[in-house]
């Protein structure tokens, strides 16, 4: 007898992002897949999880997810209210975030991301969000997680524009900028990166189910490092999929 | 000594030209009904800055009151960009001193403190950097840290002329209570010159003295204190009302073109007289009644 | 996770000749059934600092567990002198690193805020200065404003290998609330490599939740929860206890002269086995209902 | 008819200390007489007075005194309870202190306050309090106050330790260190004296009542500035002298 578990790549997304949080760390949140895969981690392996969001909120219990850092939803039930001072400052600056999640509207071969701006055929400049707290966590937070789409358009050889820099043009560039920490993987909804020690090269870590790794670099615009043996990325668990549907994000909001 | 005035009195009080922190932050606690006065007042040629990029600044952007915005990015959050302040930036119209969150609140908190200058180890190798640096005179330098040697970014305070902001509580004196996290306000106000406080509610400054510890702006820092219900709207007023979901989608909706954005203003703000007329045209009290905060949820 | 352990546990988890913060403020808020339990264990070596310096800090060098004291100066207010730091000064049995209230903060605000050096306009021109130029690996620098090009002090920050800070209510996780001013404690607390929280009441997280503003420590921060009544005895808790003048008193006698300190030490450190000894020696329940806040004052 | 009205020298030093303070102005007190003078002139010509403590108090309404800034006494209805970095950096080192009061064990002929140490007759080095908030005061504040007892040993040509520097060495000296405002007066038991605006040399400004400039000039171990014409110290009124009595202490604990 067998039984098929459905779920989308958002969920899959969520529950890699999930498994890459240890017990008692601290989290430097935003919106969206990172906050689901925060509660989540939360809910199953890592409880003593502290997430912080750069406002100035210490671990929220919400009961609706809310659509963004200023929902006053996203807040509820904090163990602590601060500030930017006190949440980006005295903890993140200081060097107390163990994890910062980040997306962006392009991420390079070398882990840094683009938020800021886009050149359009016509050579017209598009503006974005900008930075927020993503240079800050990508400056100071001792690893970071990129989230983000699986689209040539996004998996550039070099971006634009740097708004948060990973490991900048490769080996040994991102201390010499005096920077602490790095992106350890890059979670898309075809694979999981992580990034070579030496050269600080992407690199292909496990690639999801049903799909291959020709579909992987087919759509990517740069070719990442593939070790001879590709690991398969862990399918959710039946609890991880009913945590999210029915507790996590019951309206579903970010699916 | 009271400070309460009239809106229209505080805002006439903000010089063209000036620096103006604002208080807001994506949907929350921005000081709406202020922007909309700026607006009908036709006061010109503002800075404006905050941490993160709330409505507040997009539609004074977007009226054309603004020649430089100083934050470190922003949007709506899932309701998507503040369209009207990526149109000005695209089309060359508009001034910018982008940074991140951080470097903000730190240059505020400097500000806050009479510092100089303070050290960050954000904006190190990015583009935002390379852009800051060709800011004439400097925000941005470098120094040795001469306990270890290393080199380190060191940022100009920034320090408003005013700081308006939107709190729950204030007496007549301006003493302010803020709920909820802080964000950068409390650096922000006390960075500034003087601040304009629009509360919500106008309590006794008995009522503060019986939670010294809620005070996030004492009076002596206080120029103006407008007593305004509901003048965050559409944004939320944490611990007394939620952000009103259907008029930020109509905003959103009509903000994303210079046509709509001019059927908006002319609605909602030249087409009222004052506040109580804008609150009249989104709904009135029965449908400000349906945004109104559980007292335990906060919103 | 529960991070509730008893006073002799936390006590013993600091190492000799570490550096201790300590959240005293002359007579007000002495962590001191830690500080007895400091001596009862024989820990020396001790670093100890603080703003301003309390009770805490007086009874633990006086009990010979410091070497180094570092803080702003400090006295008991009108009840005097710290008699056993003056005498060990005065011996020549303490190393001193002492500038000013605002010197301290800033050293500590700047470890809190991962800074590597931060501003000062203090000390200029002061004796004070010209001893903290003498210590060796420097703590005070020079640098040019490179905005202004104005020579400013450069402090270096202040990292306790632990803060040590009493509370009136915390949760098993640390997360503790203090109410009236806060003094130092706050960037004492966020500088230092952890926390040993003492809590006049355990509180659940839930409670916690309720007011989430009123958190001044993170539970992160913190590896020692210990739950002790009175354990700021003979100093205060605001909202909870007053002081106890004639207990403060009796100690201010004995601690000016090196006898009298001693027999001091073998009644109320040494002849008690733990704080509930030393609660029941200075006057038990019926003593300290006489202490006990008014709601409303506070004290 | 006439009316002879009893006051304490004490008494005296506080009424001319409150007539120092402007109304609207942001005073930075400590303990004792001061803290009489700062309540004397806000229930007199000064109502809008903000009355600042370093450990994080704003403008208390105490119903009984105090033994110090730690005593909770002195924090009832506070507008604002917060912290040192508040009250000291972002108010006082912000610039925004106009007046406080200091006193010490001895005061120098330009102004400069040694609250640490002194030298006894035996070569022994005494120990006293020290700065706390004295010297940030001294350094930031607009103006301050001085407040000591007249007697030759506290009032020196130079002070033995420098902890609140004054004008220094005079002239110009005080702005070379980089430091803003400077003493405005000392108020002893005595006299009330200011500063020559060029040399920055002490200079008596009134004598109080029932003294002479010869008992003033004698009790002092330096010649302070004698102009042609002295002023009188005017004399505290009934109103002032009942204000200290019967509500701001009451219980006698400063005089």
């Amino acid at each position: 007898m067998t039984s098929t578990l459905e779920y989308s790549s958002f969920e899959l997304m969520a529950v890699a992002g999930a498994r890459e949080l240890k017990d008692g760390e601290i989290v430097a949140v935003g919106l969206g897949l990172p906050v689901v895969a925060c509660f989540l981690a939360k809910r199953t392996h890592a409880p003593n999880i502290s997430i912080i969001l750069e406002l100035g909120v210490v671990d929220p219990e919400p009961i609706e997810i809310g659509s963004g850092l200023s929902d006053p939803r996203f807040w509820y039930r904090a163990k602590a209210l601060t500030s930017f001072v006190d949440m980006l400052g005295m903890v993140l600056h200081k060097g107390l975030v163990d994890v910062g999640f980040l997306g962006g509207l392009e991420v390079d071969a070398y882990g840094n991301l683009n938020t800021t701006q886009l050149g359009d055929p016509k050579g017209k400049i598009r503006r974005f969000t900008g930075s927020g707290g993503g240079n800050d966590i990508a400056s100071s937070a001792r690893r970071t997680i990129v989230i983000i789409r699986h689209e040539a358009r996004k998996l550039k050889e070099a971006v634009s524009f740097i708004t948060s820099p990973g490991y900048l043009r490769g080996s040994g560039d991102r201390e010499k900028a005096g920077l602490v920490g790095g992106p350890s993987v890059v979670i898309t909804d075809k694979a999981v990166f992580d990034f070579d020690e030496e050269s600080r090269r992407m690199r292909v870590r496990s690639i999801h189910p049903d799909t291959s790794i020709e579909d992987v670099l087919a759509n990517m615009a740069f070719i990442p490092i593939v070790p001879d043996e590709i690991q398969q990325t862990e399918a959710p668990s039946a609890e991880e999929i009913h945590l999210i549907h029915e507790v996590i994000d019951p309206e579903g909001m970010y699916r | 000594m009271t400070k309460v005035t009239p809106l229209a009195d505080a805002v006439a009080s903000v010089l063209p030209g000036s620096h103006v922190a604002l208080s807001g932050f994506a949907t929350a606690r921005c000081p709406m009904a202020f922007a909309h006065e700026v607006i009908r007042q036709g006061i010109k040629g503002l800075t404006v800055s905050q941490c993160v990029a709330g409505i507040d600044a997009d539609i004074l952007v977007g009226a054309g009151a603004v020649d430089k915005v100083i934050n470190g990015g922003g949007s709506r959050g899932r309701s998507g960009q503040h369209s009207c302040i990526v149109r000005a930036y695209e089309e060359g119209k508009l001034d910018s001193e982008e940074s991140s969150s951080l470097s903000m609140v730190f240059r505020y908190l400097a500000g806050a403190l009479g510092l100089p200058f303070i050290p960050i180890r954000s904006l190190q190798g990015s583009d935002i950097l390379k852009r800051l640096e060709q800011i004439s005179p400097p925000v941005v330098s470098r120094l040795n840290d001469p306990f270890s040697g290393e080199e380190w970014l060191v940022l100009k305070p920034l320090i408003p002329d005013v700081a308006v902001v939107q709190v729950p509580y204030a007496d007549s004196e301006g003493n302010a209570w803020i709920l909820g996290p802080l964000w950068d306000n409390e650096e922000q106000a006390k960075s500034s010159k003087r601040v304009i406080v629009i509360t919500e509610r106008l309590v006794s400054t008995d009522e503060i003295r019986r939670d010294p510890s809620r005070t996030v702006i004492p009076g002596f820092r206080v120029s103006h204190v407008v007593h305004l219900p509901f003048s965050a709207h559409p944004t939320s007023v944490y611990d007394l009302y939620d952000f009103d979901v259907k008029h930020i989608q109509l905003y959103a909706k009509e903000s994303k073109t210079t046509d709509g954005f001019s059927t908006y203003l002319d609605e909602y703000v030249y087409g009222v007289d004052d506040h109580w007329g804008y609150l009249d045209l989104v709904g009135g009290m029965e449908h400000l009644n349906t945004l109104i905060a559980d007292p335990v949820l906060g919103y």
